[in-house]
């Protein structure tokens, strides 16, 4: 199974190629090395995925990498059924992306830097999902984030790009702050920091607990909330998701592979991935469920209002990844992961459809400057229509079964919160239905809003770009149906259905709903309900009533503008952390501690010591008399000291 | 009758005294030196009362005759009438008053703890007999002949020094 | 009385100085060039060199004591004298004041510190000092055409001659206490009756440090050196500077050491305060000069500071490292003061510090000299000034002033901010105008044997260290 | 002497590496300073040589052994018991590779940009190697001490004569810092050696026994000197001036390093010789690490100044430095020394980028940039690979170093780790503003027109991006050397400290 | 016979006067002259010491600073003359060229 290594390096030296050669050799042909790599490590994670269904899994150090007393971790590569989806979801989805750039990005100068960086991504982003330890975990973790940064800043010429990259690394590196905490106390709990003897001897330290700066708590608690950080920072959870709305402005690939598909639910594979510590702690689950739960209705209450294309969808994307998290809160681990997996080919579908639109548009992201666009793109049109079916919980789609599995084990879960992030997710699958369908509603349908000029470039994209729409289309319905729930397959009369479940069951264990077969198909019919609905609402109020959505604006002014500007949360960070670090280093620390306190010591001694020596030179007065009168009183008053002293 | 010594010192004390302090407030410079030339002479007669003829003779030779002229030269050769319209103190004297005051006290004060030191063989009796000129005069070159010998050194420096600060020619070529 | 030839060889380094310095005060008569004098009088310090050799031994009743510690000390004395010789053949032709009395007068002075160095007798000590103070005040004012070497000379004598009054007060009160004036005579007397702590002692010692301080210009007998160093010519200020001083340390290690030993711990009392002051003050008030002469002054009286502290820890060891100390600050003191005459020509004062701007461009050779002489003056290993300091401070610690040492260091690196503003005004500046060396075969080699003793005895010290330690051996 | 093995390779080779570049300083001073050309040539030629010279010691050293190795002891002063008294071990090894390789690059980078006293730069920058390398080498209290203050002279000189327009300022601050510093070290050798009854070798110092208050004297009297030149808190006030004014090849001898020298001394001196003391004043230490990580982090945030802000990025990074030492275990202390190296490399790295673009614009004001990245995409490109791993990116040196340094500080004390780490935070923070400020955004008017990288300055910067992935990918190349030189030093710590508790103890039982 | 103090005394005060002169007069001659003065004085008292200790090194060192005296004087008044050369005055207080 040696051939496994092929996976993350194939792409690495793709990077290397296209870095090194990329400007001055390859230019215009640089998608050909990444395409080649990355497709034949696809070939090779199918192989592995066939491996491990045939029941093969590894756990293989390559080299040492840091050595230092009792720490040791290597280089090392774990593949169980986790990672050999994830290998499936990333590869598959990074070798589409990297097809459909091959039109988006054509004719860009710095097309071998794009794919380039895209080769050096799906590296990092393998070499995450791969890691035996969490110390390798963390290397492809920083290093999507790095990868994320430079394609987010790709066009680095506009203030708003370097921006944007620059937020997503540092809001990231809060998030890392925690996780980096986690990994040391695992270290100091366990000795050691690879998954297989933390996972396995965690169960032992379920009741220990730990002095934490100062506080005794709950081990366990503790190792998965800092972990957890390190989650809600790359997952784009509140209260670190301002990155992600942000990023959008990198190229729409990117956002579809990064912001959607792979690199924004590492965090979601990081929770699963430490299922068996944060199994172990009832409040951590709580925490992690609520946080999703909150995240993904604050994340789609804002959607709604959006007149960015690609933000509505950015916004969905944290509203889902906040729906992986109520997963795994509530214990559905194979949940949230089956959610990731089909979220990977729906959400990286409405991107690239949002893409292709933009293709078409000259760039141009407003809602209300587009409409009826069907005619001039018909595959653009039919696979984002279904993509936002999926989205949408539409049953027979992929994000149906995902998402009412979700709901499902939300309900029955025994965690005290679970009817609450029900409810939530249930409420959130509504809205997700409506401004999905906002979206194709103003997109697609009504009239071109736009310029004449605009109108006049209208067409559909290039193949390059319509056939990985097409195929990304077939996983965005079909994908789910590995996971069918067992209620339906009761139904059909074929046990097992859920065949996903079962073959994570050695990796993520498998949760029961504990609930009876009716309140199962009662969840599943609110959630179809909810999906309907919501498509219904957007249809009633942008294709029928056209006009309402402005009077209910102007009705709810307030409430609109506060979801309009995402709860002021950015403005709120700026005032909290940003204006204070920097007013601190300008008044306090430069201000106070450098120049009033330090260098006043530093040039004050100098400065004294210059002014009393102008002091003591007068003394030096040119007059003998004083010379010789200071000369005598030296001689008194040693004389007067030293003849009291030995009286 | 025993009172007679004390007597003829507290005399030359209190001349000595006086005339030092007459030497130090003239204003006219040559006045000091009157007052200085009668000083010596008070000093050297104070020598003879010590036993020391020949240190009383150098100190009428010496510095009546020879230093105090050589003071008085220089003296005549200011301008005597700008000096006896200028100031002859300096502004800080009152510190120089307390200074040497506080000197006085404490050189007087010490003398209490003061012990004379291990006798010599050079009785009274015996300079008197042999004369101090000769007693002075053999152990000046014998035992004291180095240094008298440094001595005529510096006696050879200071003409050359005299010579060579006093002379018209300022500057070599 | 019989009289009985004293034994003439321990004496005869000086002898044979005073026969030859007078053989060429009268060649000088009829020698037209003086540079010739100067060659002679090379030749006079070099013959007395090496008659250093066997001079080892104690004459005159014990008054003239050539031991180690004079011969080192009188080692110093020469070789500040032959520098100063050779720094001097061509400044006095430029300050006009090329005279053969010069020679001879240094030549007595130098005379004068070496029957200092080896007086064993507080007459001869008396009569060494003023044979060298005497020649010296001379020398200060030898520019009879400038005001300022007048003042020099003015001032100079006047402190000079009432310094030596307390000093000949505090001979007579010892000499009364003990009835002795021999050094190791007056040492037994107190010992014998216990006289340590009688305050007529301990005022006569009083006398003896304030006229000592005096000679080395420690704080607050300082105040004519400033003055005198500035005004006199500039080759007599390096020799006063460094000449006078070592004399001064030399009789003050011999008389408080020998004949105050007993009171070590009252003269540590007074000198301690002192050679802080000393540092303090020389350190301080050189900071802001703007003569380098008169700056040079100021480090001269803080280097006085600092070597107070070998006399301090009162040791073996700390005597040797202020003879190592002496002899250090002779090479780099003079090649420092060397740098300066290159500077002086015809219609050029070159003194002021402003007149340094830019000497790395215009004269690098020059600079660099300075800058190492500087460098060495700061204590910056490796040249030898650091040697000569960490040898002090090891002793005063040794000897248990570990706090006084601390002030010394920090005082030290005080003293490198004006030692500095030289270095950086050389090579950090632009040059002004464009200043003309005056140099001469004599100042180069003066300069040459300067810079390579100073890096010499700053990377390899050991010989020197070994004999200044064989030097105090059997004191 | 079992703590020294005899040296292998048969020649003298700290000697050669000492002497080699005094021997070329020397060859300067014999040429014209017109010839400007030869001058660099040479130096370069000098300096390549002392970096292949110094090759042999990667390869030949016993990594197996924390004893002293290519040991050379020579009487040099026997008066005062000092001798001549050379060796590495594992600590001190990569400084000495660090040191030959650097001044190469500075050879490099100043090839233009040095125009007046050419000689005399070069004379300098070859003084100064000697001196580094003495000051690593050194296994004689006294000798370190010669090198340690020697190498204030041509550092003093490269920074007030070849430096910026406010360079006086910086470099009497420079040198008086350090003097006032190294002058109290200087009486705290003094007392070493009177107490140790006369010796100024080190490996003996570290295994004699001292009072525990003389230990705590010593210690600040240590610290005084050391914590200047790494800089610590409060006293960096001098590493900003000083990079600032510096010309690039002085900014990255400092940064690479001189800095490298004052923490080396907490580990060869502080840590070995008073054990008892150092333990006894961690919390101290890791306080004003955590303050300075944190402190200097923030400053950096409201830099305008290019080189300012690496500046004060230095006084974070080393903050890490010492706070990795003090945490006293093997983690935090191999990633101290690493880091040290890695700082070395880095920051060296951003203040040779930092000389190239400064050469071409002539300022240093960050608003004066903008879109460099749009005109020298090469530079751009190295320059972005030292920016992130001064922030600690996996695969770059600068996380192992920093990832055992925070692990080692959490072991120690938890709070210390954790504030640490938020450093690292906002070291994300100010290195990226800086990035997008220079490279970003739109081209401005300074910049536009510029030429990319020539092949001298790529050679200059490669190495450097070479070692930083090296570093990153396979640190054990470099770890390996420090195993058990560190091993070593924690067991001399931490046994001192048992003496240490049993000197308490007896003090508790003499008080009852 | 007079007590030995007597003399040191008159000897104090004699120096003390001295050095108050030295310390006041403008004139230079007289302060040369001041310095005369507590030569003098040193003089008295050794001689009163050699008296009284019945030894002869008193009168020995009295002799050579007599010679020393005159050796001075010439000196000294030659450095006066110079200065007087030049500047016209012998008042200490216009001879400040030099401070600081």
């Amino acid at each position: 199974m040696q051939h496994y290594l092929l996976i993350p390096f194939l792409p690495f030296a793709a990077f290397l190629i296209n870095i090194l050669f990329g400007r001055m050799l390859l230019k215009e042909k640089a998608h050909w090395v990444s395409i080649l790599a990355v497709a034949v490590s696809w070939v090779v994670s199918v192989m592995t995925l066939l491996d491990v269904i045939s029941g093969k899994t590894l756990n293989q150090d390559v080299y040492t990498w840091i050595l230092s007393g009792n720490f040791r971790v290597s280089v090392g590569f774990l593949i169980d059924q986790l990672t050999a989806v994830m290998l499936i979801v990333v590869t598959t989805c990074s070798m589409l992306i990297h097809i459909y750039s091959v039109g988006y990005m054509h004719g860009d100068s710095g097309y071998y830097r794009f794919f380039s960086y895209l080769s050096l991504f799906t590296f990092c982003m393998l070499m995450l999902v791969m890691a035996n330890n969490f110390l390798q975990l963390y290397f492809g973790w920083e290093g999507v984030g790095l990868c994320s940064y430079f394609l987010i800043g790709y066009y680095f010429d506009k203030k708003s790009a370097s921006d944007a990259g620059k937020k997503a690394f540092i809001v990231n590196r809060f998030g890392d702050f925690g996780f980096g905490i986690g990994i040391f106390v695992i270290f100091l709990t366990f000795g050691t920091v690879y998954y297989e003897p933390v996972f396995s001897q965690a169960a032992g330290f379920a009741t220990k607990s730990i002095n934490f700066l100062g506080y005794d708590l709950h081990l366990m608690t503790v190792i998965a909330l800092l972990l957890f950080c390190g989650s809600i920072g790359k997952s784009a959870q509140m209260p670190l998701h301002v990155w992600l709305p942000d990023a959008m402005e990198g190229p729409t690939p990117v956002s579809a592979l990064i912001h959607a598909a792979t690199m924004v639910t590492a965090g979601v594979f990081l929770v699963a991935r430490c299922n068996a510590i944060f199994s172990l702690s009832e409040l951590a689950l709580t925490i992690v469920a609520l946080t999703g739960a909150i995240t993904s209705l604050f994340a789609a209450s804002i959607g709604l209002v959006q007149n960015d294309i690609k933000r509505i969808i950015a916004y969905s994307t944290i509203s889902q990844l906040g729906y992986m998290f109520l997963a795994c809160g509530v214990g559905g681990y194979t949940a949230g992961v089956f959610h990731l997996y089909t979220h990977a080919f729906f959400k990286a579908l409405l991107f690239l459809c949002a893409g292709s639109v933009m293709h078409a548009m000259a760039g141009e992201l407003n809602l209300h400057k587009m409409g009826g666009l069907k005619k001039y793109m018909p595959v653009t049109y039919i696979t984002m229509l279904l993509a936002s079916l999926s989205i949408a919980g539409i049953p027979g789609f992929a994000g149906f079964f995902s998402k009412d599995e979700i709901l499902w084990l939300a309900y029955s879960s025994t965690n005290p919160v679970g009817k609450f992030v029900w409810l939530i997710g249930t409420l959130v699958a509504f809205l997700t239905a409506f401004y999905s369908f906002r979206l194709i509603f103003l997109t697609f349908h009504g009239s071109f809003r736009g310029t004449h000029e605009q109108e006049h470039h209208l067409h559909e994209s290039p193949k390059t770009m319509t056939v990985p729409l097409m195929l990304l289309c077939i996983g965005a319905i079909a994908s789910g149906w590995i996971g069918i729930s067992n209620l339906i397959g009761e139904l059909v009369g074929i046990e097992h259905l859920n065949w996903f479940t079962g073959f994570m069951q050695p990796v993520l264990g498998h949760p029961e709903g504990h609930g009876t077969h009716a309140e199962e198909w009662g969840v599943m019919l609110i959630s179809i309900m909810a999906g309907v609905s919501g498509i219904g609402l957007a249809y009633y109020l942008y294709i029928k009533r056209p006009e309402l959505p402005d009077k209910i604006m102007a009705q709810f002014s307030t409430a609109h503008r506060v979801l309009f500007n995402k709860y002021y949360v950015d403005e709120l960070y700026d005032l909290l952390i940003i204006r204070p670090a920097l007013w601190t280093a300008k008044n306090v620390l430069i201000g106070v501690g450098d120049v009033r306190i330090i260098e006043a010591i530093v040039n004050g001694v100098p400065a004294s010591i210059g002014g009393f020596s102008k002091q003591l030179r007068r003394l030096q007065t040119g007059l003998l008399q004083h010379y010789a009168t200071i000369m005598a009183m030296g001689l008194f008053v040693i004389g007067a000291f030293m003849l009291l002293r030995n009286w | 009758m025993t009172m007679l010594p004390q007597l003829i010192f507290g005399y030359f004390a209190a001349v000595i005294v006086l005339l030092s302090l007459l030497v130090i407030t003239r204003k006219n410079p040559v006045h000091s030196v009157m007052w200085m030339l009668l000083l010596f002479f008070h000093i050297a007669a104070m020598y003879l009362f010590l036993n020391a003829e020949f240190i009383a003779a150098i100190q009428v030779i010496v510095y009546a005759g020879a230093i105090l002229v050589l003071f008085l030269f220089v003296v005549l050769l200011l301008n005597l009438k700008e000096e006896l319209e200028a100031d002859r103190f300096v502004g800080s004297w009152p510190v120089a008053v307390l200074v040497s005051g506080g000197i006085f006290l404490g050189l007087a004060s010490v003398l209490r703890s003061f012990v004379i030191g291990r006798q010599g063989s050079f009785t009274v009796e015996l300079i008197q007999k042999v004369t101090h000129t000769k007693t002075l005069g053999l152990i000046m070159y014998t035992e004291y002949l180095f240094p008298f010998e440094i001595a005529s050194l510096i006696l050879l420096i200071a003409v050359i020094g005299a010579i060579v600060l006093a002379k018209k020619r300022m500057r070599s070529h | 009385m019989q009289f009985l030839m004293p034994d003439l060889g321990p004496v005869m380094p000086e002898i044979i100085m005073t026969v030859l310095t007078l053989l060429i005060l009268l060649a000088d008569l009829v020698i037209k060039r003086k540079e010739t004098v100067a060659l002679l009088s090379v030749f006079c310090i070099a013959a007395v060199v090496y008659s250093l050799k066997g001079s080892l031994g104690t004459t005159f009743n014990g008054m003239f004591i050539s031991d180690g510690y004079s011969i080192f000390f009188k080692l110093i004395f020469l070789l500040n004298v032959i520098m100063t010789i050779l720094i001097s053949v061509r400044y006095i032709v430029i300050e006009k004041i090329n005279f053969g009395e010069y020679y001879a007068l240094i030549l007595f002075s130098t005379l004068g510190m070496m029957i200092m160095a080896s007086a064993g007798d507080l007459i001869v000590l008396y009569l060494g000092l003023e044979l060298m103070a005497l020649s010296t005040y001379i020398l200060a004012g030898f520019i009879r055409y400038d005001v300022r070497s007048n003042e020099a000379a003015v001032k100079y004598f006047l402190l000079g001659a009432f310094a030596s009054a307390f000093l000949l007060y505090g001979t007579s009160l010892i000499y009364g206490l003990t009835g002795s004036t021999d050094l190791r005579a007056i040492a037994g007397y107190i010992a014998e009756k216990g006289l340590a702590g009688n305050q007529a002692l301990l005022l006569s010692m009083i006398f003896f440090a304030v006229a000592f301080s005096f000679k080395i210009a420690a704080v607050p007998f300082h105040m004519w050196a400033p003055d005198a160093y500035e005004g006199a010519p500039t080759s007599i200020t390096a020799y006063m500077s460094v000449g006078p001083k070592a004399a001064g340390f030399a009789v003050l290690g011999r008389v408080f050491l020998t004949a105050f030993g007993s009171l070590r711990v009252e003269w540590s009392v007074i000198l301690i305060p002192i050679a802080i002051l000393t540092m303090g003050v020389g350190n301080i008030v050189a900071i802001s000069q703007t003569n380098i002469k008169r700056m040079l002054a100021y480090s001269s009286i803080a280097h006085a500071g600092y070597i107070l502290l070998g006399i301090i820890a009162g040791t073996q060891d700390g005597l040797a490292s202020v003879m190592v100390y002496l002899l250090i600050y002779a090479f780099m003191n003079i090649g420092a003061f060397g740098v300066i005459i290159m500077l002086r020509s015809e219609n050029f004062k070159g003194d002021s510090l402003e007149d340094y701007e830019g000497l790395a461009k215009t004269h690098p050779v020059a600079a660099a000299l300075m800058l190492v002489f500087m460098f060495s003056l700061t204590g910056i290993p490796p040249t030898a000034g650091f040697i000569g300091k960490f040898s002090l401070f090891v002793s005063a610690i040794n000897a248990g002033y570990t706090g006084v040492v601390i002030i010394a260091v920090i005082f030290s690196a005080i003293s490198a901010y004006f030692y500095l503003r030289v270095v950086m005004l050389m090579y950090m500046k632009e040059p002004k105008e464009t200043v003309v060396l005056s140099t001469s075969p004599a100042l180069s080699l003066a300069l040459a044997v300067a810079l390579i003793c100073v890096l010499a005895i700053g990377v390899a010290p050991a010989t020197l260290l070994n004999f200044a330690k064989f030097a105090v051996a059997g004191f | 002497m079992d703590q020294a093995t005899v040296n292998t390779l048969g020649f003298p080779i700290l000697s050669l590496l000492i002497f080699l570049p005094v021997a070329g300083a020397l060859g300067l001073l014999l040429m014209k300073s017109s010839q400007e050309g030869l001058i660099r040539m040479f130096a370069l030629l000098v300096s390549i040589a002392g970096f292949l010279l110094s090759l042999p010691l990667f390869t030949a050293f016993d990594k197996t052994t924390h004893a002293m190795q290519f040991v050379e002891r020579h009487a040099w002063i026997p008066a005062w018991n000092i001798n001549y008294h050379l060796g590495l071990d594992g600590i001190s090894i990569l400084f000495v590779l660090l040191s030959t390789l650097v001044t190469i690059l500075c050879i490099l980078i100043s090839w233009n940009s040095i125009k007046v006293k050419v000689k005399e730069f070069y004379i300098s920058l070859l003084v100064v190697e000697a001196a580094m390398i003495g000051v690593f080498c050194s296994l004689d209290f006294f000798l370190f001490y010669i090198f340690w203050e020697a190498m204030l002279i041509p550092m003093y000189l490269l920074i007030g004569v070849w430096g910026g327009p406010n360079r006086i300022y910086a470099a009497v601050k420079f040198f008086l810092f350090t003097l006032v510093g190294s002058v109290l070290m200087l009486v705290g050798i003094i007392v070493l050696y009177l107490y140790s009854g006369g010796t100024f070798n080190i490996l003996e110092l570290s295994t004699r026994i001292y009072p525990y208050d003389m230990q705590l004297w010593l210690f600040w009297a240590f610290f005084a000197a050391f914590a200047v030149k790494v800089p610590m808190f409060p006293v960096h006030t001098w590493l900003p001036d000083a990079h600032t004014e510096a010309p690039t090849a002085g900014s990255v001898i400092l940064a690479a390093v001189l800095i490298k020298m004052g923490a080396y001394g907490f580990l060869r001196f502080s840590l070995p010789i008073l054990p008892e003391a150092s333990k006894a004043m961690t919390p101290v230490m890791i306080t004003l690490s955590v303050i300075a990580i944190i402190y200097g982090g923030i400053i950096c945030l409201a830099q305008t100044d290019l080189k300012r802000l690496i500046a004060y990025s230095s006084v974070s990074h080393m903050g890490f430095v010492t706070l990795g030492i003090f945490a006293l275990n093997v983690q935090g202390m191999e990633g101290g020394i690493l880091q040290m190296i890695n700082h070395g490399i880095v920051t060296g790295g951003l203040f040779l980028g930092v000389g190239v673009i400064y050469d071409r614009t002539h300022t240093r004001q960050i608003s004066d940039y903008g879109g460099v990245a749009s005109v020298m995409p090469v530079y751009a490109s190295l320059f972005i690979v030292f920016t992130f791993a001064s922030i600690g990116l996996p695969a770059t040196n600068g996380f192992i170093g920093e990832f055992l340094i925070l692990l080692g500080g959490f072991k120690a004390n938890q709070w210390a780790g954790v504030l640490a780490a938020s450093g690292i935070i906002i070291g994300a923070g100010y290195m990226l503003w800086l990035y997008q400020r220079v490279f970003f955004m739109e081209t401005s008017e300074k910049v536009s027109g510029l030429h990319d990288l020539d092949t001298r300055e790529l050679i200059a910067l490669l190495p450097m991006v070479i070692l930083i992935f090296w570093i990153g990918i396979y640190p054990d190349t470099f770890l390996g050397f420090m195993h058990e030189s560190v091993r070593h030093l924690l067991e001399r710590v931490n046994s001192g400290s048992a003496h240490g508790v049993s000197v308490a103890k007896n003090i508790v039982e003499i008080l009852k | 016979m007079v007590p030995l103090n007597w003399y040191l005394i008159l000897s104090a005060a004699v120096f003390s006067i001295g050095i108050f002169g030295f310390l006041t007069r403008r004139n230079i001659i007289i302060m040369f002259m001041s310095i005369e003065l507590m030569l003098n004085a040193v003089n008295i008292s050794l001689v009163a010491f050699s008296h009284y200790l019945q030894d002869l090194r008193g009168h020995v060192l009295v002799f050579f600073i007599i010679t020393v005296a005159a050796a001075e004087a010439s000196i000294g008044l030659a450095i006066i003359i110079a200065l007087f050369r030049n500047k016209n005055t012998v008042h200490v207080d216009e001879m400040n060229e030099m401070k600081g």
